[in-house]
């Protein structure tokens, strides 16, 4: 065990944070809540290779492992990047895990086509909440038959929601740009969706602790009573419990994401692990941190709320909580039965 | 003891259903929520024309004389049915304190109109520096004359720019301790010294910051005695912590069951799940609990006695349970519970995913849920003071 | 609206008081421990007409209405009574509406038999973790035909419990008492389940108020960091939510009780919530308050043991509020649909 | 990065197992959990002799040397397994102690023979009027030439019964400011000054209330300097905090998946109930933190840095997930879930009932649950103090 991230993770991280901050600051934030994307942004992450990195050396990628990803992941949602990294990394893994052509790959690796994933099936021809799908090229999206690779230019319609995600809902009738059958494509869908989980724990991770310190520097400046309020127990206590589960919800995500690799028998379970404890401990950290800011918290012109809004729908765009912990539950009854 | 409302109450309700019916439009509702402005003249002149504005006013003072009891139903009605009443608390809050404390003259050129849904009253509590420690209000109030020249900032003065005045509490006195330099004034908010900012809130809510900038107020409005304003600020918030949110949470649970026996047809099913069926009970256990928390401090309200801890209980209890709710309303529905009101395919009209940023809301303002318990913890169970 | 007790109320009340506080002390509640039950708590609950008052003027009781019985009920819980007052007046007021035979119905209402009530349906002939089961005459018991009176002499094992309740299993092989058939007697029995939770739901008020008063007397001497503890936020909070919800928990149990003759529409569905929710709060109240005690709390010989453990084990008897709640909203939408 | 403990760790976890599967039988458990003291002698000197007494401890100091996450695995497996440790646990504090604090002749008279499994020692910090504020202490010591006279009263000391000397706070100076006057000593418990009276605790564990009347204890038997025991109890309550309760939190989950997947004669299905399954997915989950934020306490250690705001989140987090857990648990077995170990037809073998009562004492011993929030809101998150 050895919890310190390496030279080169820590590298990564700094050259990340760097470009975060200049490119997705609250202000630039807020300007995207309208579509949920800043092209300033995803130009910049491309350019710095935010996807080609996810990729294999054979595909021309740099190989970077699920953990290096995920500390990628926790400066993305730090920052409330607009522009979906998460789902452009996955869907570019598992395309190429599928056999996808060549040159869509390399397209998509350079930024140039983005990829998204549907997250959840399809019922009635339509993928409903796909994320990212208002700002993708195409999705990948399972089927009874097989995994299919959509265009989405004329198929879908906008999803109106609380965090200013480019959601849509995917009609499926046209046909797709390739399809991929076999029980192997079904399996790399399975660990793109695993990938996804454990990189969105990590970004909510980041998420939630920023908006952390944002009640812990509210909390120390601001006084009420004659004293700061943060030295008030039922301010100071609550902010202790939150500061507890973002660093339980710290380690279990960078085990999920470590596991891919590490402990690939166990990476399943932990990466919903950390998707459902991250959505909570993020959630918390979003309601108690704008509970803190008082009035303030409940202006929009205060930055805590565009984390409060995304520590929940963030996650809602796969499941709540509660429903994966009962997946969890069956699947570890199931092995013991 | 008795726990039944008599037939009067049944009648009474009945008659607010048809009042809502006619005068809470669809297009009244879609317009409040679309401009955030939770005040309607419309509305609120034809509840002045019912009487409804202050019914349990004595009939000589304007109102119907009716018992707390009944005045919660109509104000229950009102609150389930989201009508929009920020306006009308305001000011008759201030009514209430003017009632008791204000002059004859005040009562006349002030109490008389707003009684008449002629004038809008807003509350100058909070300032950037202080919001639940109300007393360090810093706002500056200087004599000249006949006339005093308030300069300073309140924040979350909500209906400022519909309102006529600001019910205002300034530092009077800064050489004194901090609760004795303080006096409350009604400031004409209709006037060049006071500039009125818009604050656009997490749920949509226009509230506003103020300005005061020499503006002037005449020394017939204030209210109460030079340096005396704390005592009508403990008056004026022992009405303002009454609010609560249990008609809020009625009208959520509504949604979640319309949702629930209506198909639902993206979101998940809601037969045979004992986790909604759960959360369904638990919910409907809460919002029964937060009425008869409400009911009581009416009840003690009807025999005569001030029901502090008692409304801070139900205040606390409503406000808490409705962000509960709401958070696990929205998990329930999994990834549609995301959906705003203004996705056509949002479950329950987007009604959950609005409670969830509203009720965020109802644990802070008239007084957060701290205050709330430190008062429950001090005065009603007597615990020393820190 | 009245929410005051009326005049008998005060009185009925202030005589179960006296008679709890001279034959229910804590030592006399640890002196029975062993078997649950006090003979002499019941002698007296018996003399001073305990199951009587719940019996209809009809059958020779002083027809005390449910919210009566809840008021003295809050007194039983007050005082954590070792005798199966509710379990008594439940089933006295049961046999009568089913109507049984009325010399055993006289004997039941004098306290010389007692009677109780299998909560739950009988399964592979026993009825499991019957209340009061150890020291009661005979059981009433609904199965798939009827509701059926068993004797319970050599038909019980004891149920070693959390709450040192008598509770038994019962076996259901021999012959019934007597049995009574068709709908109504279905219907009469699901009455009396609801008043067994209505009235058990004032027992947890009455538990949890107490457990809240040792709470703040505890923390209103002891002294920590120069302070009594009742001072801190983290103590004095939390004892503000068990107050607010036990206050709720008195005022909803009291509406249940009222339901059934003021409101019978309602009545059960009442019952069902004061139930769950008494539960919650009495739970709440009794882990808080073990906890302000610190290692005291721990100790056997502090009292607050004794009402955290009856806090979880009386309504367990049950069920957990969660079923409850479950089937509360499974019946809101079958009224809906 | 790195989360995988290697190959090694394995091997050692099976090595743990093996020397369970010998020496912690069924009836070892039965008879500590009737008796109540979680002290075995033939259980301790069998860890002393496979060296697990102190296995991170230099070799040359009686330890085998083992890295620190290598100590933290030998102590997972027997939490897990519910050995009895409460001795090893405070004797092995007050030998830190004195390794780093000690004198010569200490470390020859009680280290060693500790670390040999000869002798026993019991932590006497809290009194009757003082606990989470230890530093209250009233317990009086008084030098009379080459030895102190102790007299006053210590709660809590668990194993006094079965130990060789109290770790003992008392006050030496009762002029000086309340941290300042205090001294620390290695009371010798056999000794007519002492009574030790027995406490039978909720979870039916033995502890023990110690008085000391004109006891006696050699000034060679006093830790650090004269009235400067705070300093060495800082060092002593570093160690204390370190207790999680991750591992019976892992059995108790273990104890309710055996029941659900055995059939569950009596209690409700656990087949294809969302509820129950959302309560196990949630545990392990709850489980996997409390074992990472431990093993990150460990792993600190490991590379020379003190986990002090660590190992309070790890205390504070396994203790309350155990607390919400056993109650939930309870509920999901319906009434079943009361019946106690006793109780033939007990679900899960009464391990759940019995968590449910030793769960409440996780959040209070070795620093209540808001000792360690003070701790993390100040010195983790830097917030200001009261």
């Amino acid at each position: 065990m050895d919890l310190n991230p390496s030279f080169e993770q820590r590298q990564l991280v700094e050259a990340f944070s760097t470009l975060y901050r200049g490119e997705s600051t609250t202000e630039r934030v807020r300007a995207a809540e309208a579509t949920g994307f800043d092209p300033g942004l995803w130009e910049a992450l491309a350019g710095a290779g935010g996807v080609e990195m996810a990729l294999p050396l054979r595909a021309g990628g740099s190989g970077a492992s699920l953990l290096d990803l995920a500390l990628v992941a926790e400066v993305h949602g730090r920052h409330l990047g607009s522009a979906p990294l998460v789902e452009a990394q996955v869907s570019a893994r598992l395309l190429e895990r599928l056999g996808g052509a060549a040159p869509v790959v390399a397209d998509v690796a350079a930024g140039r086509q983005i990829l998204t994933v549907a997250l959840a099936p399809p019922g009635s021809g339509t993928a409903r909440g796909v994320p990212a799908a208002m700002v993708a090229d195409a999705v990948l999206v399972l089927d009874d038959r097989c995994v299919a690779l959509v265009g989405l230019a004329d198929a879908r319609t906008p999803v109106h929601n609380l965090a200013a995600l480019p959601l849509a809902d995917v009609r499926l009738d046209a046909d797709p740009l390739a399809t991929f059958g076999g029980e192997e494509a079904r399996r790399s869908f399975a660990t793109a969706l695993d990938e996804w989980m454990a990189l969105t724990a990590s970004a909510l991770v980041g998420l939630g602790r920023r908006a952390l310190e944002l009640a812990v520097d509210y909390a120390t400046t601001r006084q009420a009573f004659g004293a700061p309020i943060g030295s008030f127990q039922a301010v100071a206590h609550r902010l202790a419990d939150a500061a507890t589960a973002l660093d339980g919800a710290t380690l279990l995500s960078r085990e999920a994401a470590w596991a891919s690799e590490g402990d690939p028998a166990r990476a399943s379970d932990l990466a919903a692990m950390a998707f459902a404890f991250a959505a909570e401990a993020a959630q918390v950290a979003g309601e108690w941190s704008l509970h803190v800011h008082g009035g303030y918290g409940f202006m929009l012109e205060y930055d805590v709320q565009l984390y409060f809004r995304r520590a929940k729908g963030w996650a809602a765009v796969y499941s709540d909580p509660g429903r994966v912990y009962a997946g969890l539950g069956a699947r570890a009854l199931a092995r013991r039965a | 003891m008795e726990f039944g409302l008599g037939g009067g109450h049944d009648a009474l309700v009945d008659d607010v259903r048809r009042f809502l019916g006619e005068h809470l439009t669809p297009e009244l509702l879609a317009r409040v929520r679309r401009g955030g402005t939770y005040h309607d003249w419309d509305f609120h002149r034809a509840l002045v024309a019912k009487g409804w504005m202050a019914p349990g006013w004595p009939v000589e003072l304007g109102g119907q004389g009716r018992p707390p009891l009944e005045v919660l139903a109509i104000a229950e009605e009102l609150q389930r049915a989201g009508a929009p009443m920020l306006g009308l608390g305001t000011t008759m809050l201030v009514a209430s304190v003017l009632r008791h404390l204000g002059t004859a003259a005040q009562k006349e050129a002030v109490v008389r109109p707003a009684l008449a849904g002629e004038i809008l009253i807003a509350l100058g509590f909070s300032e950037p520096e202080s919001g639940s420690d109300v007393a360090a209000a810093q706002t500056r109030a200087v004599r000249d004359g006949d006339e005093w020249v308030v300069n300073g900032q309140k924040m979350f003065t909500t209906n400022a720019h519909e309102a006529d005045y600001a019910f205002l509490l300034a530092r009077t006195d800064p050489t004194l301790p901090k609760h004795r330099g303080l006096t409350t004034f009604l400031v004409p908010l209709r006037q060049e010294g006071v500039e009125i900012r818009p604050i656009t809130t997490l749920s949509g809510e226009r509230t506003n910051i103020t300005f005061y900038a020499d503006a002037r107020v005449p020394d017939a409005l204030r209210i109460g005695e030079v340096n005396g304003g704390w005592e009508v600020m403990t008056v004026g918030l022992t009405y303002e912590r009454t609010s609560a949110a249990g008609g809020d949470s009625i009208r959520l649970l509504e949604a979640m069951e319309d949702w629930a026996v209506g198909g639902t047809p993206h979101g998940r099913s809601a037969d045979h799940d004992e986790r909604v069926h759960e959360a369904f009970g638990r919910a409907a256990t809460e919002n029964e609990v937060s009425v008869l928390l409400s009911r009581r401090s009416a009840w003690l309200d009807s025999i005569g006695e001030l029901p502090g801890v008692e409304g801070s209980m139900a205040k606390l209890f409503s406000s808490e349970a409705i962000t509960r709710q709401s958070a696990q309303f929205i998990d329930l529905l999994g990834p549609e519970g995301i959906r705003t009101e203004e996705d056509r395919g949002a479950p329950a009209r987007g009604e959950v995913e609005w409670a969830y940023r509203f009720a965020q809301g109802t644990t802070i303002y008239g007084g957060t849920s701290e205050i709330q318990r430190t008062i429950i913890a001090q005065r009603g169970l007597g615990l020393p003071r820190g």
